[in-house]
């Protein structure tokens, strides 16, 4: 499954990419199986995702908790909670 | 109406072309938020808000579209900037028209609660110390749980 | 500053003059009172408002510093005109600037229901039917009962 | 006791003056008495304070009950229900 991701503020910074396309092992099935994925795939995304609980993440473009679905999902972000207005 | 723009905008402007022409309307209500410096040890020289383009559009027509659906309004704007802003420069407007005073108070009110906890922007602050990123307060999600549905914070209608 | 004339006012202009300058403002609520035709059957041609120069300052004054002594305002307006207005035009405006959205939307709020309820104004509608004077609504006095000290609506601080 | 009157909105229309002043007789001490005594003095007045409790009263420019002292004050004024904003 080719899947694109997109990284915003902190997180952005400590992955080091805002956007990219992965192709998705099996078995990875909700945001939180993703963000364990993305934790091993190196230093960067492992200190990033080290902090999940604080992550927030929109699977295309809704606000999505950890144990949603992402199977069919075409984009997924994850960011640090908002502080807009 | 929504608009995410890196451009200033002018507060009476935004108003006049809202309300031009209408004598349905009672109340307008504007709401303006600005950069603050925090006048403590350390001085902000500068602040820049990063956003989710596509998301952010999507999700301040939500909340325009929430507002209209719980209070009478005859029209509403919100505009929210991007990219670098100095001290008292406009990050964020939101404006509604009404008949009625509470609806509009209200519902601009709601439209900033929900737009600090849905409204994707994450704003980097530049402090004497360096940058850093603005956390996300509590406050902001108490605010924002008071209008939820059973919370009946709605106006009857006067 | 509170201000009674019979000259239309900008809000834009008046918004910019009381923000010019500061950087220790995050929030600037504005609200605006306008003629509206009521749209039924009768329509408004104009509406007069009559005032009680003298106790009409002393009145506004003392609203402005009721809200200043309950809320963190930076600073504050409040406009209202008399004379004779055509639907649309503006009646009143009020404007606050404060840290926090909160504070500034309460105050605006506050100021308004308060004025409701004691500033000395009467208006006087023209319709097809002729003139007559626009009752008072018990809706103003519910609303402006809800600040009544006791009913905390005071924000604490964010 | 010279004090000097005031009359808005549909209480002026129907007293038929704006504003007076007045030599109030002796016992006159309250906002109501004045409202009693005025009342009999013509049927612009008589009509007028005929809807005393719809009448609000002002004593030196400060809202004030229909008993409140009227004792050293210089202005009232006598208004229907307030409806700026």
């Amino acid at each position: 499954m080719s899947i694109k991701l997109l990284y915003f503020a902190w997180v952005r910074e400590q992955v080091g990419v805002g956007e990219e396309t992965v192709d998705l092992p099996d078995g990875i099935t909700t945001v939180s199986d993703l963000m364990t994925w993305l934790k091993s795939r190196d230093e960067g995304y492992a200190a990033a995702f080290a902090k999940a609980p604080l992550i927030r993440a929109a699977v295309d473009q809704e606000h999505a908790q950890h144990d949603a679905s992402i199977s069919d999902a075409r984009e997924i972000a994850f960011f640090p909670p908002v502080t807009g207005g | 109406m929504i608009r995410v723009q890196s451009e200033n905008f002018d507060i009476g402007t935004e108003i006049e072309q809202l309300r031009a022409g209408r004598t349905d309307v009672g109340a307008i209500v504007s709401f303006t938020g600005t950069v603050r410096d925090l006048g403590g040890v350390e001085r902000i020289s500068d602040m820049t808000l990063e956003h989710y383009p596509g998301m952010t559009e999507r999700a301040l027509e939500a909340l325009e579209a929430d507002a209209r659906a719980r209070w009478p309004l005859q029209d509403s704007l919100v505009i929210h900037r991007h990219g670098t802003l100095q001290p008292g420069e406009n990050i964020v407007l939101v404006v509604t028209l009404s008949k009625h005073r509470q609806a509009a108070f209200e519902a601009a009110a709601f439209m900033m609660d929900d737009l600090k906890t849905r409204a994707p922007f994450w704003k980097k602050e530049t402090t004497d110390t360096g940058p850093r990123w603005v956390e996300a307060r509590e406050s902001d999600d108490v605010a924002a749980a008071r209008w939820q549905r059973g919370a009946s914070n709605e106006t009857a209608g006067e």
